[in-house]
């Protein structure tokens, strides 16, 4: 029986952590374009923020509900800072945000490593997210269900957000038709820099789970951003619905292969999946029709 | 000036079929069962208002847009074949923002067409001289004076006439054409009116069009689209005979020169 | 396909490179000619080589290595020097990977001239460079517990093969009278070699492997891994997991509901400096290492003192620095046997060279260039220190191909 | 003659390299620099199939770490079967497996067959991959992150079989390179002049196909692809086709690293070590004909000086270089010396 409650329990905890990863990225690439590799390192900076937290914030029941505004104001501001300085001379080059942000990933990585030292720190876990339930003989963890609830309510605020508020009725007028967006009042490079804003953020609430599985180091958002793209790939762009559906997705049969094969094999097999599925949906899950000659 | 209409017979199967043409854009039907037959020699008009699904129709049987129905030429159902394959059975088009290689010369343009007369491997080798079908080409669209310019830097028109060129090189028995004359000044347009004329004796030419003058002065046929069917196919003059045309299209726009 | 003129000059290249190639011809006779030392022993210094990762993921381990080995020849130019000359030392950077390893050996032996070269830690560095060190006759310390299975004229092993390390802790599993033992590994070299000998031992010991498990190094969730352990509900976990990886597997290890009391761990790779940076109190779980901070030795004193006076008081030492700083000891010592710096001179008189380590006298062994060494079993107290729980009491000799345990069978799966 | 000038220019700067590289460089460098520079060599070579892919044809190819050890990793296996002498079998096998040989190590026992799947290998691998891709118009950046995370699993699934492949460790120690033995300074430089020799080969077939129609239509591919299928062109067969011929390159480029370096492991083929040779072709500029194989020179040239001077900030170099260039000199430093050398497609058409 476990043979299966444990890949899916387990599975859709990772595929949450990645959802988190995920909409971030799908909401700057894309919304505006932008292949973001330092991604991966906005994670990590939310991990380390979760850590300075816990440095300041001493109690570490509350140090983590803290960090993670924390956290998300720390990636975010790191975001805005890549938006203004470097990625705002470069919107409709995609490949070459890809490129340069690799150059900025590689620099924040090695920053990490100067200030906090090659060593992770460790990242306490609350006594409340201590524990388990037994689930058909899986101990599920709390702090997977935590990471859950945080990737839902992460979801739930962006789409909200997009669907509710003036900001997100911008952010889709901006999309939809830049020059016309321009010329009925909105201020487009404002929707841009908030729109970096938010995606930076959410990969600092990642950066929030992510250091209750292993703590903080360098290193920690280089393990998440392949994967994290390929949710987005697979995704498809323009919908959040396909974003959410890939993840879990990809969390879960990577799950299952683990269990059935090996951790490396589930990686390989996880992705000769996406590759399949790109045969079948080269748009990936949801695409929004354009009739234009690209 | 108009030709009589001939029979499809007489001229093999140089000819374009399409029969019950639909197009389903997740329940929006773009185009709704359109039956065309458009012939050799003839410069064919396609008009109505936007959204009438006139370019999507020329989408579909290029192979851009998946579509259900029958487009036939040559005995090649074009539905069921891939866009570059369409383009090497000879039937070629253009778009409505004239979309040439900026970065390469007039003449690179139009070498860069002529690939159905090579095979793979010789498209390995360097090219030198230019090749008569692109020095005919060059001569008919009158931009042999503007062979070494680079492309990006011709005015509008310019561009326009070099895609009709590079579909010359193609050696495309069917054309067509998505608004070749929109924002051409009026001598322009008299100068592709004719270049149409002159290249369409041996060819299939179909033109989206708006412009009302420019129908009237070089269209052989007419075809009338309207929400995604084909409203009335004939002469000019029948067509803006119709009651029904001048409800939904020509009423307003050509209502003010027809009196003249 | 070309033009008269284009062949010509397509011609021309093609001979000029045709040429010049073969000008360069290669030399298929002849035995390689070993290349000669061009070690400068005449002046009043002699350059060593300190080849440790500073850079890449492998950064956090070496650069205490490399610490190690800095304050060691410190100490020994403080006293000295080796032969009266002064240790004059270049650093170099790994980068954490193999072929720059190789690179930069080369470079220390060929360019640099240094007498002999310090550092490596994954195996994949070892090996990499073992064949450039012998090409050269050069000398190699390598200073990091190992699978064993390996042993060259040109390098001298100070840290533990698995009859030092692996073995010794299945002889403490059996004396605890542990049944059943769970696998949990990077999924590379060492972890599946030590677990083919853990295997074959267990075995024979009558120890039943319950589970067996491993994850790509840079993947830190181990969440899938552990509800296995807990499923097979094992007496022992053994440890070979590799870096920062170690932290995912405590934490699922202890979210899980899993614990010292019910299925401890035993680690090969979690000292010192990694035990607080779990993030979860690890109090009473095990490592096998042949050097703890906590032995009681005047030798491990004066390291300690002198390690936390150069490098500040929250610094921990631990077995690879401990192997590290021995191993530069143990170069004077070999140079001194020898009165000689050439690399034959060293080796002749190799066998039996000792020195009074921290972890206790050490002694090389003259035929695999391994030292012996004592096994020790520490559990981790609160403060994050090990108490010594058990120890072979006798330094062990080294056995890197396991010839003298009858139960072993490199063929067999 | 100045249309000669034109059309040869880069013939003459190519040979200005030939001789640099095989001439000057083994006269004057030490043995140890000269074989750095063989690896040097080796990445440019693979760089020069970058610019293909990527400069003319416009396919950010993220992952040639994969290519690049395909043909590494097979020339390795070739050696170290050579190592193991007839009917042996490599030394790790005995240490960690059950000292037995999988059977697909068996032919690469010929060096023929070595030197043919060199070639075969990753072009079949890149046509399967280029075809699944390509014809469906998967393009662009998700492209760009698909080959990354193919060099992500290539690195996992070599550092996972042990038994076959070395894992971690790679494949390393070999003595002999098709008969000459590798620790004779002789052959070191033999074989330093056949990467050298290699790169320039590689050099003038880029060259060729710069000129060529297929890259005018490569380049037209780049710029827009829609318009060329109206051509009459299959763009994926375009792309496919510079796609093969970038693979084979670094495949080529792999397989002369590894009996250079003495070493293939899972580090010199995995994403991070396919970004290092994107970092050279951006620099270098990628749509010239140079650019990619000086960049990769220089990077490699940097990363080995920069990390003997300064260990701990090569990461911070090698992040600004990325961003500086993308950023100030997206063509590349090479654009900023360019003559009209090497800029291709404005190349005038020779007289009729």
């Amino acid at each position: 029986m476990d043979s299966f409650t444990t890949p899916l329990l387990a599975g859709t905890a990772t595929g949450a952590l990645l959802l988190i990863a995920a909409l971030g990225l799908a909401l700057t690439f894309g919304q505006m374009g932008v292949i973001n590799m330092a991604h991966g390192e906005f994670l990590m900076a939310g991990a380390y923020a979760t850590y300075l937290t816990q440095q300041v914030v001493t109690n570490t029941d509350v140090s983590v509900l803290v960090a993670l505004p924390v956290a998300f104001l720390v990636a975010g501001l790191l975001g805005l800072l890549l938006e203004v300085t470097v990625i705002s001379w470069m919107y409709r080059r995609p490949l070459d945000t890809l490129l340069v942000t690799v150059g900025v990933g590689l620099v924040l990585q090695q920053l990490a490593k100067d200030v906090f030292g090659a060593q992770g720190d460790p990242v306490r876990t609350p006594g409340w997210l201590e524990g388990n339930i037994d689930v058909f003989g899986y101990h599920w963890p709390y702090r997977q269900m935590f990471t859950i609830v945080l990737a839902l309510m992460a979801l739930t605020a962006l789409a909200a957000l997009l669907k509710y508020s003036s900001f997100g009725r911008q952010i889709r007028a901006t999309v939809q038709n830049r020059d016309l967006a321009e010329t009925v009042g909105i201020r487009t490079r404002t929707v841009d820099r908030i729109t970096f804003f938010v995606g930076s953020g959410l990969a600092g609430i990642g950066g929030v789970a992510v250091s209750l599985i292993s703590g903080t180091n360098p290193r920690l958002g280089t393990a998440y951003i392949i994967s994290a793209f390929l949710v987005v790939v697979a995704g498809g762009l323009g919908q959040l619905k396909g974003t959410v559906i890939a993840a879990f997705a990809v969390g879960i049969a990577t799950s299952f292969f683990a269990d059935w094969t090996s951790a490396s094999m589930a990686q390989v097999a996880t992705f000769a999946l996406v590759v399949v599925f790109l045969q079948v949906r080269p748009q990936g899950l949801f695409v929004v029709r354009s009739r234009g000659l690209a | 000036m108009r030709l009589p209409h001939p029979n499809p017979d007489d001229l093999g199967l140089d000819y374009l079929e399409v029969r019950g043409l639909t197009v389903d854009f997740d329940g929006f039907k773009a185009v709704d069962g359109v039956d065309l037959t458009l012939l050799q020699g003839r410069v064919h008009f396609l008009i109505g208002p936007n959204g009438a699904g006139k370019t999507t129709l020329v989408d579909a049987v290029t192979g851009l847009v998946p579509a259900t129905g029958l487009a036939r030429y040559r005995n090649q159902d074009l539905l069921s074949v891939r866009s570059h394959k369409i383009v090497r059975a000879g039937i070629g088009r253009t778009f409505q923002t004239a979309t040439v290689f900026e970065e390469l010369s007039v003449l690179q343009n139009l070498d860069i067409a002529g690939g159905v007369h090579r095979s793979p491997f010789a498209l390995l080798r360097a090219r030198r001289g230019v090749p008569s079908y692109v020095a005919d080409a060059l001569e008919t669209v009158g931009l042999a004076d503007l062979r070494d310019r680079p492309a990006g830097v011709l005015a509008h028109g310019q561009k326009q006439w070099l895609e009709i060129g590079m579909l010359l090189v193609q050696d495309a028995k069917v054309m067509l054409l998505d608004e070749p004359v929109a924002g051409m000044s009026a001598e322009e347009r008299e100068e592709t009116g004719a270049l149409l004329q002159r290249i369409g004796e041996e060819r299939t030419i179909v033109v989206i069009e708006h412009d009302m003058d420019f129908v009237r002065s070089f269209a052989d046929v007419v075809t009338v689209m309207h929400a995604g069917k084909v409203l009335i196919e004939g002469s000019v003059a029948e067509i803006q005979a119709s009651p029904e045309v001048q409800e939904v299209y020509l009423g307003r726009t050509v209502e003010g020169t027809t009196h003249a | 396909m070309f033009s008269p003129r284009t062949r010509h000059v397509i011609g021309t290249v093609v001979a000029l490179t045709a040429t010049i190639s073969l000008s360069a011809c290669g030399n298929k006779d002849g035995e390689g000619s070993a290349a000669e030392s061009c070690v400068d022993t005449s002046g009043d210094t002699i350059k060593l080589g300190f080849l440790n990762s500073t850079s890449g993921a492998m950064a956090i381990s070496e650069q205490t290595v490399r610490d190690s080995l800095t304050l060691a020849a410190e100490e020994i130019n403080a006293d000295g020097g080796i032969l009266g000359k002064e240790i004059e030392f270049v650093e170099e950077d790994g980068a954490s990977d193999p072929a720059i390893f190789a690179e930069k050996i080369d470079k220390l032996l060929t360019s640099d001239c240094v007498a002999a070269v310090f550092g490596g830690w994954t195996s994949a560095s070892r090996k990499a460079m073992l064949p450039v060190v012998e090409a050269n006759n050069g000398l190699l310390f390598y200073p990091v517990q190992y699978e064993g299975l390996e042993a060259s004229e040109n390098i001298y092993y100070t840290g533990a093969t698995t009859n030092q390390q692996i073995i010794p802790a299945m002889d403490f599993l059996a004396s605890e009278g542990v049944e059943t033992l769970f696998l949990a590994g990077s999924d590379y070299v060492f972890p599946r070699t030590a677990n083919k000998i853990i295997k074959q031992y267990a075995a024979d010991l009558g120890i039943e492997i319950v589970g067996e498990e491993y994850v790509p190094l840079d993947d830190d969730d181990w969440t899938t891994q552990v509800a296995k352990i807990v499923e097979a509900d094992p007496d022992f976990v053994f440890n070979t997991i590799n870096g920062s990886s170690n932290v995912g597997f405590i934490k699922a290890y202890y979210e899980q509901g899993l614990s010292p009391e019910t299925s401890p761990i035993i680690s090969v790779s979690i000292a010192e400096e990694e035990a607080p940076a779990m993030g979860k109190d690890v109090t009473g779980q095990y490592a096998a290492w042949n050097y703890f901070q906590s032995v009681e030795s005047p030798a491990n004193e004066v390291f300690i003192n002198a390690f936390k006076e150069r490098f500040g008081s929250d610094r921990p030492t631990s077995d690879p620095m401990e192997a590290a700083y021995t191993s530069l000891y143990l170069y004077k010592n070999l140079v001194e046997a020898a009165d000689s710096f050439a690399v034959d001179d060293i080796n002749e008189s190799a066998d039996g060279v000792s020195f009074d380590a921290p972890e206790g006298t050490v002694t090389i062994d003259g035929e695999n260039h391994h030292i012996a060494k004592t096994g020790l079993i520490g559990r981790i107290n609160s403060d994050n220190q090990f108490d010594i729980v058990w120890s072979s009491e006798e330094p062990i000799e080294p056995d890197p191909f396991l010839e003298g345990y009858d139960w072993w069978d490199p063929s067999a799966e | 003659m100045k249309s000669f000038a034109r059309s040869y220019g880069p013939l003459v700067a190519i040979a200005v390299l030939a001789v640099l590289l095989l001439v000057v460089a083994p006269a004057v460098l030490s043995p140890f620099r000269l074989n750095n520079l063989g690896k040097y060599c080796c990445w440019a070579i693979a760089a020069v199939g970058i610019g293909l892919a990527w400069g003319r044809g416009g396919m950010l190819v993220m992952g040639q770490g994969v290519f690049f050890g395909i043909g590494g990793y097979a020339m390795a296996m070739h050696l170290k079967l050579e190592a193991a002498g007839p009917e042996g079998i490599p030394d790790f096998m005995l240490l960690y497996g059950d000292g037995t040989m999988p059977g697909w190590w068996e032919p690469f026992r010929s060096g023929a067959f070595t030197l043919f799947a060199i070639v075969a290998l990753p072009a079949i691998a890149a046509a399967i991959l280029g075809y699944a891709v390509f014809k469906r118009r998967v393009k662009g950046a998700y492209f760009a992150i698909l080959t990354q995370a193919l060099a992500v699993v290539f690195a996992t699934l070599l550092i996972a079989t042990i038994q076959e492949t070395g894992g971690f460790n790679g494949l390393n120690q070999f003595t002999f390179f098709f008969g000459y033995n590798l620790y004779d300074p002789v052959n070191k430089k033999m074989v330093y002049s056949i990467a050298a020799g290699l790169l320039v080969a590689c050099l003038v077939v880029v060259w060729q196909l710069y000129r060529s129609r297929f890259g005018e239509l490569l380049v037209a591919t780049r710029d827009a692809e829609e318009r060329v299928r109206f051509l009459g062109h299959d763009p994926a067969n375009v792309k496919l086709a510079a796609f093969v011929i970038a693979a084979v390159m670094a495949s080529i480029g792999g397989a002369m690293f590894a009996p250079i370096a003495g070493i293939i492991s899972p580090s010199d083929v995995d994403a991070t070590a396919s970004i290092f040779l994107i970092a050279g072709v951006a620099l270098g500029g990628r749509a010239l004909l140079l650019g990619p194989a000086l960049g990769a020179i220089a990077v490699g040239y940097g990363r080995s000086t920069l990390s003997e001077s300064f260990p701990d900030q090569w990461t911070y170099f090698l992040g600004a270089l990325f961003i500086a260039v993308i950023l100030l000199f997206p063509a590349g430093l090479a654009s900023l010396f360019g003559k009209a050398w090497s800029r291709l497609p404005r190349r005038k058409a020779a007289p009729a």
